[in-house]
């Protein structure tokens, strides 16, 4: 594990955030309809603490975005919110522009092509990695369709694919309890992939990753976000300065500063955050 | 057909294996109880018959409660539950067919009944006097309890430690309610005193011999019915949901359907158990229902090893032997021996006896493949097994 | 590497276990014959059964040192069935079919003989039960030398009765068969004397049940009404020390409200502290505190065998003391062990009890009987207050319950545990022919 | 032959004639005359066999109306009053074993010794016993102590009875204290309904028994003889009714304490596990017989007190509380260090092994002292009850009821307040910064486990005193501990507090309606259903979880 990455994650140099670019910020402008996620003015509460205080944010489709901000800024809540996992108190939250994710739970936003990488990387780990991108594969949710299940050509296809994507097909009969924690973060990935989604939730992908790694991460999410929407929750400004993306930062449970990495990182609300204290 | 349809999910040779040694007891056993003569040095007495008949029931439970412990990670504390209803099922037929031969002649209302001053017989009791009926109630009465717990246990997520504790008061409150002779079971007598079975005397060397060829049939079934769910794609989803049940739920899957599928299909296993193990004992009590007995057949499993599937049958059948040896050879001090067995099952054989005994022959596969410098090759054995997880 | 020779080691023991339970009987020696022991050693029974196991040893024993029997010596063989009912089937089938034993001393709870009932009638063993019971059985293969409810309950409510002018009675008892049948014998008994149905309430608890605060608090209630109350109580085991120490802290004496039991004796009492329970009764059919020679030299050869002077005895102790003695003069008599020449030599068998009678064997395989009510003293003994005049002979089926009123068993001339006197048949034998008629439908 | 149990406990009636004797004893001189008159009606109750002849010379003792003879009459209900077999003599007895000291049955004065053998016991039953007791209430009315006046008085009002409506009215009276003056009130009223008293005096009687109140109350006009007098009987059955209902709200608070109590138990024995289970998620499967080690520590040290230090036996309680914490702490401590430290992360692996422990536990228990209960006896102050209104609290669920608070206050304080409490807070959250920090954690989490494990003892020292002390002590209680904790919360203490009361009152108040069985059904059922509405029990843990 690399330390650098871990020291990247503390935001504490501040030469990164110069040439900082001035754009507007606050409520997300644009319709409802041009959109593939779009949140507004949620908030949700733990036992009085506001985890998420009138958030707004949106993502087009296509679109690769980076979330960056401090801990306990709620990132995670976000994705738990946007997955179904943590209803919110107030606020819209739609997909694709007209399907509203609050009345849907984890597995039914999962099948509509919401995929999720945790923070902490989560594999089956008493399956192959084989094994575990075929469960992962889009189509077969059904307990009696998977009864009987065989694995198609297509199928078969889909997972080489995959692992050549990935870059695991060496290990894929492997037990995914013996992957690296990089190889794993990696799984993960391919298995977002496998689900076929349109909307990718990215959880600190390189946390714990050795420099090479992250780079390879970051080229991995790069070519991945062709394709789909993508939302990148990541702490490493390195690493986020690479993907070279739209940068939202929150605060508190709510947008502090969006653009290019350069204006979020050269505006003094969030240098304040980050080193006001 | 069916057969086909399990070959087709790649049952692996040790599957197969125990599927031949599980039937082969099951016919030997009873031809060397019938056919040769009291004398023989291979007769097995009956004694030894009723025995292994209990033993295999035994068996076929722990197997039960493997695939949900096992496979899915759900630690039913309640098992005994299912067992006990599937018995009380059988139980109930076999007090309707004992018919004018109770000891007050009374056509329809069992003993416990007539001295009770019970007039007539409770709606419940209605159609155990039909076998089919019988037979349909035993997976069904566990079956339905177990889907219904499940529903709301699983929907609700609840899990873990938790979910233990209430599977535990759940069959701690079936006890109490069976304890109850206002309940019509018969109370704390349970019920006995069976005299046939499908009209065959129960107390037949024959009668006795097919009970035991049903049990080992039945464990069988299960063996094969476990087998061929854990090599399909459900069965990696099992285990899947066991690993990383929010992951199975971010991928689409609904994991509370895999658990309520798995739970029901085995406790429909443990009712069978129960229905084949009442007719071989020859009783039915509420103390089926004890919370002890349900974290034996944790233990019988875990000393056998789960997440493996001849592991609980292997630790089933040698828990009760020990039992069974101790109790006659050293009854005041059988205790020590059996707690002292737990204890040093759990510090040195965490994966139980098979489950150690295949670890140590994956390594050695491994060992050898490694040799070989044969890469990538997919080890075989314990491949479809899932490893016990912690 | 470790772990696999671990494992085969493992395998190896559990195999060697189980060729040796299969082994036992082979080593049986044929000059001794030898006598079942079925008494619970471990498990919620242990408490009461233990006793029984030592009793039954030292009767053993001290027939040996007598000559043993038929020139023979006897050998104990004791298992335990932990307090597990199926298990009793299961060590009673081991003890008949594998050790061969002559006869079976054993059981304590219903459940357990009915448990085993299949396996000795099936084997054609004998079966001495020593606790008392509830009655409606008589079975071939089974001598009960306890109390059927004739021989204790109802001599005990006719006591409080006559004597201490009870009008109101409750009955409390553990919820099983036992408590069921005997209060539902005593409430018939007591409607039958007069009593007002308001005047009887019947309360039934769980096994094991130790928080009594409410039931005391109700039974207090109930006594308060101004007539004199008693509670008749049938509660089993492990219920009763903490239902003795609610009664004692909510001051229900024994002068106002008697408590008598039927399952509580010297070694329930010695769990508890007597102090406050001076006064409340129980029924038996022998008190250690009696005052025989017989009883004096029971009591102390049971102290020289058990070594210990603290040691109580009770009235399983007595019953398994006649049915052995019973059992050795039928052997004698029959001049072999044979169940069954040795079951048709018990009926008519007369023994000495320990109380100054001579207990003799039925014809329906029950006892005769004194019955005794004695008083909790300080010391934890009872105080015989009193005695029937005559033995009382078991009654297999009472006649305080209408379905088997009608019902008489009689082994010796009727052969028939369950005589249906007015059908003037036996119920057993109609029914065994009919399983024929049906063999022969369904062929 | 037997082992003579402590002849005497403490009671009441025996305290209060000893202290009656001293009193009296100015009054000899003048009683000389009637010496000898009641000595030869002392005679008589070593005379003849038969319970009904004692009962008479219980009387003909009664009517000398001696105040000496209630030391005689109380003796006897304690079966002290022995004949000697040679001379017939009737002797008060004390001590034990085969040598007894006599005393003289009026004075009380030692008068030798003899053998047990050369004395006969005169026996007494329930009835004599109420003889005696409708004896002395006669006899102690014009004692001295206003304690002992108002036993009498008390003992009048059960026992009403006409005859003694002229005494009672002489006591009236002659009495000072206010409190003893208003219970004979009670008793004259109580005699009055039983006498034939025209129909205002008994109305008046009638009113005076519906203020006094209670079961008694209730009992007296049940009980009382039927009156041809309409306004009497109209006036009867008010009372009767007015009475009800202030019971009926009084019972509502016994239950509530019945619940409480109740509850006070069930968190005695969780709150070891609340912390075995709870805090270090070892589901362990001996709590209930560190319960029981706790038990049979106490019973132990009862033997000891009684056989060598008899004058320290009401202490037995608080020596067996530390040392009981000791015995189940050291087994705690040695079954972390032998078994559980290799176990740490396997939750439900731990099940298995202290599974084969309490097995072991147990049966060593049964090996030790044998498979029979053993008697630990109520100190005296914790027998009896006393009434508060018409709630009736008895002295041991009292303690208790304490005794589990303070023992639940102490323990929170431990955790919270104590450097061992910090570290062990420390190790539980996380346990690799723990280490770090340079706390020794092996050894935090051994002390943890011995801890519980300890507290689990100290509830077996309060449950010996209302529960059997047996092998399967533990096995009682080991299902409605895993209850308790679940039900408020893995890892959290008040939650255990709160789910053990709360579960108690439920009980409780389920249990007339229900029936007991029923109602613990009913408790379980509402647990499995609150466990879905609330998957992490009443007090949800915030982060760190106990998950299997």
């Amino acid at each position: 594990m690399s330390e650098t990455a871990l020291a990247l994650a503390e935001p504490d140099e501040p030469d990164v955030m110069t040439g900082a670019e001035v754009a507007a910020s606050g409520k997300p402008a644009g319709h409802r309809e041009d959109t593939i996620l779009y949140l507004d003015g949620v908030s949700v509460s733990f036992d009085g603490f506001k985890a998420i205080n009138n958030l707004s944010f949106l993502l087009r489709e296509g679109e690769m975005r980076a979330v960056i901000g401090p801990n306990g800024a709620g990132k995670t809540t976000m994705m738990d919110i946007i997955t179904g996992k943590t209803r919110p108190d107030e606020g819209e939250v739609f997909f694709n522009g007209n399907v509203d994710l609050t009345r849907h739970d984890e597995p039914a936003i999962a099948t509509m092509g919401i995929g999720r990488k945790f923070q902490k990387p989560t594999v089956f780990e008493g399956h192959t990695v084989d094994d575990n991108l075929a469960l992962a594969l889009s189509g077969v949710r059904s307990i009696f369709a998977s009864l009987a299940h065989r694995r198609t050509i297509e199928e078969e296809r889909r997972i080489v694919e995959i692992l050549e994507t990935t870059r695991l097909s060496h290990l894929r009969h492997t037990s995914a309890a013996s992957l690296s924690h990089g190889q794993k973060q990696w799984l993960e990935i391919g298995m977002l992939l496998a689900q076929s989604p349109k909307v990718l939730l990215v959880d600190e992908p390189v946390a714990g990753m050795t420099d090479a790694e992250t780079a390879e991460t970051a080229r991995l999410l790069r070519d991945i976000a062709r394709s789909h929407s993508v939302v990148v929750v990541e702490h490493d400004m390195g690493f986020v300065r690479d993907l070279g993306v739209k940068v939202t930062c929150l605060h508190e449970g709510s947008v502090l500063s969006e653009g290019t990495i350069d204006h979020v990182s050269a505006d003094p609300k969030v240098i304040e955050v980050y080193l006001g204290r | 057909m069916i057969t086909g349809y399990f070959l087709r999910q790649g049952l692996n040779r040790w599957i197969i294996a125990s599927l031949v040694v599980i039937l082969a007891i099951g016919i030997l056993v009873p031809a060397a109880n019938l056919l040769l003569p009291a004398g023989h040095p291979l007769h097995v007495p009956s004694y030894i018959v009723a025995l292994f008949g209990k033993y295999l029931c035994y068996a076929l439970l722990a197997l039960s409660l493997d695939l949900v412990w096992g496979y899915v990670g759900i630690l039913s504390l309640g098992h005994g539950a299912f067992f006990a209803l599937g018995g009380y099922a059988m139980g109930m037929y076999l007090m309707r067919q004992i018919g004018t031969r109770g000891v007050y002649g009374d056509p329809t209302l069992p003993d416990f009944m007539v001295f009770l001053n019970w007039k007539e017989l409770p709606w419940f009791w209605s159609g155990f006097d039909q076998f089919w009926f019988a037979a349909i109630m035993v997976m069904l009465a566990p079956g339905l309890l177990a889907f219904v717990f499940g529903w709301f246990a699983f929907r609700s997520r609840v899990t873990g430690v938790y979910l233990s504790i209430i599977t535990q008061a759940m069959t701690y409150a079936l006890m109490l309610a069976f304890f109850r002779n206002d309940m019509g079971f018969g109370g704390n007598n349970g019920l006995t005193d069976f005299k046939d079975i499908l009209g065959y005397s129960i107390q037949s060397d024959q009668t006795r011999a097919a009970l035991f060829l049903s049990s080992a049939v039945a464990l069988a079934l299960g063996v094969l019915l476990v087998g061929a769910l854990g090599a399909s794609r459900y069965g990696k989803l099992m285990v899947a949901v066991r690993d990383a049940e929010d992951r199975t739920r971010f991928l689409g899957y609904r994991p509370e359907f895999v658990k309520l599928f798995a739970f029901t299909a085995s406790a429909v296993m443990a009712g069978i158990a129960g229905a084949l193990y009442v007719p071989q004992v020859g009783i039915i009590n509420p103390g089926e229902f004890a919370p002890a007995n349900s974290i034996e057949i944790v233990i019988w499993t875990a000393v056998g090893g789960r997440g493996t599937i001849i592991g609980p049958i292997i630790g089933a059948i040698l828990v009760n032997a020990g039992k069974s040896a101790f109790t006659g050879l050293f009854p005041e001090y059988w205790l020590f021996a059996l707690g002292a067995l737990f204890i040093a099952v759990t510090l040195f054989l965490p994966k139980g006896i098979v489950g150690t005994a295949m670890h140590g022959w994956d390594a050695l596969q491994r060992l050898r493949a490694a040799r070989r410098h044969e890469e990538g090759r997919h080890d075989g054995p314990a491949a479809s097994q899932p490893e016990a997880a912690e | 590497m470790n772990h696999i020779a671990r494992t085969f080691g493992f395998i190896a023991l559990g195999a060697a276990l189980t060729a040796t339970s299969a082994m036992t009987p082979a080593s049986a020696q044929e000059d001794t014959i030898k006598v079942g022991i079925l008494h619970s050693l471990s498990g919620t029974m242990a408490i009461s059964e233990t006793t029984l196991k030592d009793a039954m040893l030292m009767l053993i024993e001290a027939q040996n040192e007598k000559g043993g029997l038929l020139g023979k010596k006897l050998e104990a063989v004791v298992v335990d069935p932990a307090s597990d009912w199926p298990l009793f089937a299961e060590k009673a089938r081991q003890l008949i079919e594998q050790d061969e034993v002559a006869a079976v001393f054993g059981c304590w709870t219903s459940v357990s003989r009915k448990s085993v009932l299949p396996v000795f009638s099936e084997l054609n063993s004998i079966l001495f039960y020593p606790v008392q019971y509830e009655g409606e059985e008589s079975e071939r293969n089974v001598f009960y030398t306890g109390a059927a409810p004739n021989q204790q309950a109802i001599p005990a409510v006719d006591y409080l009765m006559n004597e201490e002018g009870v009008e109101r009675w409750v009955l409390e008892g553990t919820d099983y068969v036992y408590p069921r049948t005997t209060n539902k014998i005593l409430e018939q008994y007591l409607l039958d004397k007069g009593v007002a149905a308001e005047d009887i309430i019947v309360n039934y608890t769980p096994f094991g049940f130790s928080d009594w605060q409410t039931e005391v608090a109700r039974i207090k209630e109930f006594g308060s009404a101004g007539k004199k109350t008693a509670v008749v109580s049938t509660v089993n085991g492990d219920a009763n020390v903490p239902f003795y120490k609610e009664l004692a802290n909510q001051g229900i004496k024994a002068e106002d409200i008697p408590v008598v039991a039927f399952s509580v004796g010297e070694e329930e009492l010695a769990g508890i502290d007597t102090g406050p329970l001076v006064g409340h009764l129980a029924a038996w059919n022998y008190f250690q505190s009696v005052e025989t020679e017989a009883n004096a030299s029971f009591i102390e050869e049971w102290h020289a065998f058990t070594g210990d002077e603290a040691r109580v005895t009770n009235d399983p102790m007595e019953a398994h003391y006649i049915g052995f003695n019973m059992w050795i003069k039928a052997a004698e008599a029959a001049g072999t062990t044979d169940p069954d020449a040795v079951i048709a030599a018990l009926p008519g068998i007369e023994v000495p009890n320990l109380t100054g009678g001579i207990s003799k064997m039925l014809p329906n395989h029950h006892i005769t009987k004194p019955v005794l009510i004695g008083e909790i003293q300080e010391d934890g003994q009872f105080e015989v207050v009193s005695e029937t005049d005559d033995l009382v002979p078991g009654d297999a089926w009472s006649d305080f319950l209408p379905e088997s009123k009608k019902l008489k068993s009689d082994w010796v001339d009727l052969k028939c545990g369950n005589y249906d006197t007015e059908a003037e048949k036996c119920i057993a034998e109609t029914a065994m022919a009919e399983p024929a008629t049906e063999a022969a439908k369904s062929n | 032959m037997n082992v003579i149990k402590r002849m005497t406990v403490t009671r009441s009636i025996a305290a209060l004639f000893a202290v009656l004797a001293v009193l009296l004893s100015p009054s000899m001189a003048t009683a000389q005359d009637s010496d000898v008159a009641l000595r030869q009606a002392i005679a008589g109750l070593g005379a003849e066999k038969g319970y009904a002849r004692l009962r008479e010379a219980i009387n003909v003792v009664a009517q000398t109306g001696d105040p000496r003879a209630a030391r005689v009459l109380g003796a006897l209900t304690e079966g002290d009053v022995y004949r000697r077999a040679d001379d017939g003599a009737v002797v008060i007895v004390s001590g034990r074993g085969q040598q007894l000291t006599l005393h003289d049955p009026v004075t009380g004065e030692a008068i030798g010794t003899a053998p047990k053998s050369a004395l006969d016991k005169v026996r007494v039953n329930n009835s004599v016993r109420r003889s005696v007791r409708a004896a002395l209430g006669g006899l102690t009315l014009a004692a001295g102590d206003p304690d002992i006046r108002m036993t009498a008085a008390r003992t009048l009002i059960a026992t009403p009875d006409p005859d003694s409506l002229a005494a009672i009215e002489k006591a009236i009276s002659d009495e000072e204290d206010d409190a003893v003056r208003d219970a004979l009130e009670n008793a004259r009223a109580g005699a009055i309904l039983f006498s034939g008293a025209d129909p205002e005096t008994r109305i008046a009687a009638i009113e005076t028994i519906r203020n006094m109140g209670g079961q008694q109350a209730l009992s007296l006009l049940a009980r009382m003889p039927a009156s041809p007098d309409q306004g009497v009987l109209q006036a009867a059955e008010d009372a009767a009714a007015s009475v009800q209902k202030r019971l009926q709200y009084w019972g509502l608070g016994q239950n509530i304490w019945y619940g409480v109590s109740l509850g006070s138990v069930l968190l005695l024995a969780a709150i070891g596990l609340a912390i075995t289970f709870g805090v270090m998620g070892v589901i362990n499967m001996a709590h209930g017989e560190m319960v029981m080690l706790g038990a049979y520590t106490t019973f132990t040290v009862q033997e000891v007190m009684r056989t060598s230090f008899p004058g320290l036996l009401d202490w037995s309680l608080p020596i067996a509380l530390p040392l009981a914490f000791l015995v189940a702490g050291s087994v705690g401590f040695a079954l972390e260090r032998g078994v559980i430290r290799f176990l740490y992360g396997r939750p439900l692996e731990t099940l298995l092994a202290t599974w084969g422990v309490s097995l072991v536990l147990q049966q060593s228990v049964r090996t030790l002292f044998g498979p029979s209960n053993r008697e630990v006896s109520n100190p005296s102050f914790m027998s009896g009850a006393f009434q508060l209104g018409e709630i009736s609290v008895t002295w041991n669920r009292l303690y208790i009821v304490v005794f589990a608070l303070v023992v639940f206050a102490v323990l929170l304080y431990a955790i919270n307040r104590t450097s061992l409490g910090l570290r062990m807070r420390a190790v539980t959250q996380n346990r690799r910064m723990a280490a770090a920090m340079g706390i020794r954690t092996p050894w935090v989490d051994a002390l943890t486990f011995a801890l519980g494990s300890g507290i689990a003892g100290i509830a077996g020292v309060a449950l010996s005193q209302i529960d059997n002390v047996s092998p399967n002590l533990g096995q009682g209680y080991i299902i409605d501990s895993f209850m308790v904790v679940v039900f408020g919360g893995v890892g959290n203490l008040w939650g255990t507090l709160i789910a053990a009361l709360s579960l108690g009152v439920a009980n409780k108040f389920l249990e007339p309606f229900a029936g007991a069985v029923l109602g613990k059904i009913l408790v379980l059922v509402f647990i499995i259903l609150f466990i879905q509405r609330r998957p992490r029990g009443l007090f949800a843990l915030k982060g760190r979880a106990v998950d299997a």
